[in-house]
């Protein structure tokens, strides 16, 4: 095949990509997108069969190890994509990031052994710049792998003197990247790599648990970065612009998630340098609350005349999207006016909420956002929040310097009654108190969402 | 190619990055993270051109950890963003409607 | 320039032009498409280079023909966009707020 | 010098007529967006007098000619720009895109002129594309020009057996584009040109008024285009970005424009080919009308709850926008519900009538798009109209054929009364007559608008 060909294939594979994003942003149209990306893809991996690069034959040399490799690699993919549950998704996309972030470094690497004395200075700060970004990426994603999977705390992890390790390892990086830069070889680059892992780490370590999100998205757009850079020294026109598209899209999205949560960008991103240990009390309360069982609750709600629900990240775990959407109906059909409140981040994923109750068919009018709902609070005489916690926590307004603190909420305390379905006490994911749970108006009812729901409806159906 | 050609291209291609999502609605905030995600697995490419460029088994042991890697990036990506995408099925069109 | 790098950037470029638009409300049409053709007058640039270049007075007398009309594209073009535009001053704010 | 730099300041000015684009496409940044345009423009204009291409050195050869001939265009150009009125703005935008047209067919030539036999193929034939759409662009944008000014009729121009003629004569544009690519020479070129100039002209003659303003929208974008293909020719980035720029925004708003007028766009450009000469009966009218005085139309004002004030070109004719604000103040301090109903055609370009009325302060909340005021009109007790025609005119609904057929239009008819100021019975700028004059629940006020407005208020201060 000649170049010009390839070229134009590569280019076509690059238009599908714009495509994708572009179809990617409308709910319509955004499934197309996602398989017109898959598509480019396709067309993008098959074409590098069939062109002889410089210096180099059909077919191509180790071929059986690519293959091989590739085979492995969708032997994993394809079965971690498939079988994960909805609740369990936005970990998966910070490993596949962090992945491809490590995928870039070691392109990086192979390509920086092999370059001679004949390469570009542009070529070398390249190459080092996809290795430092690339291995940032790989090891700040598997933190925010753990985070989300709780495999360690969602608390923002801070120590003592912790900014000062985390900058001067960044002066480290940086050191060590100038030094492979005067001084091709492979020492120098371990010690790079190795420092840019560890960077990584400390990056993500102090983001509090509801900016791990965003911190992704952030990763997401720097392995986009790193592709353009590889595409750059590798000379493919493909990879500059698909990884452009991936680092431009992916800062405006982190920017987009950012607002959407009420975050400052620059305070998540320069976090790592200015965070704190925080004392947040917790444990040791000996208030009472009141709780209630699912009669009280079927009570309160039969006598209203407008009820909230709020759902939350509870909701999914426990699956209970089916049992709200019977209670709902069956509410709406005594006559009772019946909206969910969905807050933006609610969940583990933005848009986690819609997802979920789409997949029970809840009427796409019911569902009202943020902005929508909250000047309705005072006219409601029932929130219902199912495993919901921090997205109605009036800590975001009261506690300066609390992590959710900036963050608009759903204002559920205007409303008449206020009732909590959930386990036990124990805090959101951001791991702060919320005073809600104590407040008179309150009614809890413990236990899981779906068996606490499905107990209500059968309350209510008796009344 | 020329770097005048390549600073032009990438500059073009922030723009078009930038514009492209710049409307998006939250709730697709996800579904297009996780799908930019898969795009930039493309790093394949560069990882078969290294493998197929290796002399030593040093390199080759690496491109072939760059290409599983860069393999699950890819097409885990996709399919994850498809199975996001196709709990909005059904509801698309009202959705759609309602967001213009 | 390689014919590759071109096409790349024709490409991109109408990528930028169709999603840079492609929300613009019918009030601005008519400055949009004035401001669009006073951006052609760019054509000013290639009318000077073949000017430098020009050797016989066929040419040259074409080419200042071309930097003539040119120059009145370009300069016109920006100055009347200017003056309906100024039309919206004041009012700006308001307008702003009211299509977001 | 060098050449990177100059290539550097070039790309730079690309950026900005990137943002210009964009800030231009909203009303808070538009005029700061024209202004990066004009800083775009002026850096590019600049730099290649500080740049020594191949085979050139510094300072430019003809440098004096250069000079000269750019003040002759400043010369003529601002002026032009500064000095027009409201109401011409549109054909002196065709204006400047027929000579920016026509400048890029120029160069064209020019270097077609210098090509050697070193020139590929690519070269040839980008420089025959650029002078047949140059000359297309240049003797179409003249023509629409004529008809907006009125030096020709608005209404379609057809001929009985046009449209062979007209794809006659583009088989033969394209001929001779062949025969210049085959055999290098002069004549070929100038009959290529000649043949592109009486195409244009043919082009455009069979488009009716209202379509005028898709078409130079449409010549706007071929323009751009030959610019783009002009940077290749010439080897210059920022002609091939500024120039694909405006074409593919060009295309876009072409499309945008059509939609709002509710034309096809495909109807517009193949309208050539296909047009028929029409028989619509203008004149002979006997049918009586009901004219009233100003006292008339005071009164029916005065009882109104609701007025909706419809305007249209002739408005702008009459500069009668402030009176007309000093009506709409004197009925609202009276109680009466007044707003404007913005046809999204009304005048001679899009947004004409915002444009008008934010001159005269008009609060902006009393300006209502189409969409919004057509289902308010059964509750309207007048609806007023000043200076308008087409916008309401019934035949767009009910007269297949007509040269408005299938526009969206104002529905006042709707309204319980309708009242028209206009000069006379003269149709508007389709050409065809509006049934709704003679409709018995419309009352005409004939005189100027201005006038006619002035005596309306002196009528209803003294009732
Ligand atoms: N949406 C996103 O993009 C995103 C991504 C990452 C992080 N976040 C963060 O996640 C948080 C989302 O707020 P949220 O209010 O939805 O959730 P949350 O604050 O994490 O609260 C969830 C609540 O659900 C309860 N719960 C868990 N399993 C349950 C079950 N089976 N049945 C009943 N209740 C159950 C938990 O209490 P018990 O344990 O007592 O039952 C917990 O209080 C925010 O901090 C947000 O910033 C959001
Ligand atoms: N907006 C655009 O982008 C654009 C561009 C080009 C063409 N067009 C076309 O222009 C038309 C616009 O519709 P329109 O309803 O606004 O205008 P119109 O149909 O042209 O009607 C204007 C009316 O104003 C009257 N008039 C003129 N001068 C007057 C004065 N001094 N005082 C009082 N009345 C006066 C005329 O009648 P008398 O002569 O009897 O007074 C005429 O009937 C549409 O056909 C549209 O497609 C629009």
């Amino acid at each position: 095949m000649s170049r010009a060909i390839y070229d134009l294939i590569g280019l076509s594979a690059g238009v599908c990509f714009i495509l994708a994003l572009k179809g990617l942003s409308h709910p319509r149209t955004a499934r197309r997108g996602n398989l017109i990306g898959a598509l480019g893809a396709t067309i993008a991996t098959l074409v590098v069969f069939f062109y002889a690069s410089e210096g180099s034959s059909l077919p191509l040399n180790n071929l059986g190890w690519i293959l091989g490799a590739m085979v492995v690699g969708l032997l994993i993919g394809v079965p971690a994509a498939r079988k994960v549950q909805m609740t369990q998704m936005p970990q998966l996309v910070a490993l596949f990031n962090g992945v491809g972030g490590g995928a870039a470094a070691l392109v990086a690497i192979v390509e920086y052994l092999k370059l001679g004395d004949g390469a570009t200075v542009a070529e070398v700060v390249a190459t080092v710049f996809t290795v430092i970004v690339g291995c940032v990426s790989f090891s700040g994603s598997i933190i925010t792998f753990m985070k989300l999977q709780e495999l360690m705390t969602t608390r923002p992890v801070v120590f003592p003197g912790g900014r000062f390790v985390i900058a001067g390892t960044l002066v480290a990086v940086l050191a060590s990247g100038g030094w492979v830069i005067s001084a091709l070889g492979t020492t120098p680059l371990l010690v790079l790599a190795g420092l840019s892992l560890l960077f990584g780490v400390l990056f993500v370590l102090p983001v509090g648990g509801a900016d791990v999100p965003i911190v992704i998205s952030l990763l997401n757009a720097f392995t986009g970065l790193t592709v353009a850079a590889s595409g750059y020294v590798l000379d493919s026109t493909l990879l500059i612009i698909a990884g452009t598209l991936v680092g431009a899209s992916g800062t405006i999205l982190t920017r987009l998630m950012a607002e959407a949560m009420g975050r400052s960008l620059f305070g998540t991103l320069f976090g790592a340098f200015t965070a704190k240990p925080q004392d947040v009390a917790i444990g040791g309360e000996t208030r009472t609350v009141r709780s209630g069982s699912p009669d009280d609750v079927a009570i309160l709600l039969n006598y209203a005349r407008r009820v909230v629900i709020v759902p939350g990240f509870g909701l999914a775990v426990a699956q209970a999207q089916h049992t709200v959407r019977e209670l709902a109906d069956l509410l709406s059909a005594k006559g009772i006016d019946v909206a969910y409140g969905i807050h933006p981040v609610a969940g583990r994923m933005p848009g986690h909420m819609n997802v979920l109750l789409a997949e029970a068919n809840v009427p796409y009018e019911q569902l009202a956002e943020m902005d929508e709902v909250n000047p309705t609070f005072p006219q409601t005489d029932v929130a219902l929040i199912i495993g919901a916690n921090d997205v109605v926590n009036p800590a975001a307004k009261t506690t300066p310097g609390c992590p959710i603190y900036g963050m608009p909420i759903l204002d559920v305390s205007l409303a008449g009654n206020v009732i909590f379905l959930k386990r036990s006490m124990r805090p959101g994911f951001a791991g702060i108190e919320n005073e809600l749970l104590y407040d008179p108006k309150t009614t809890l009812l413990f236990g899981d969402a779906k068996a606490s729901l499905t107990k209500v409806v059968g309350a209510l159906k008796s009344l | 190619m020329e770097p005048m050609a390549i600073v032009a291209i990438f500059v073009l291609a922030v723009f078009v990055g930038f514009e492209v999502v710049s409307k998006v609605s939250s709730t697709l905030h996800t579904p297009l993270m996780s799908g930019a995600n898969a795009i930039h697995g493309v790093i394949l490419v560069g990882a078969i051109i290294v493998a197929d460029h290796s002399k030593t088994n040093l390199e080759l042991g690496l491109s072939v950890a760059a290409i599983v890697l860069a393999t699950i990036n890819m097409v885990g990506g996709f399919v994850v963003t498809d199975r996001m995408l196709e709990m909005f099925k059904g509801k698309g069109k009202e959705r759609a409607k309602d967001s213009k």
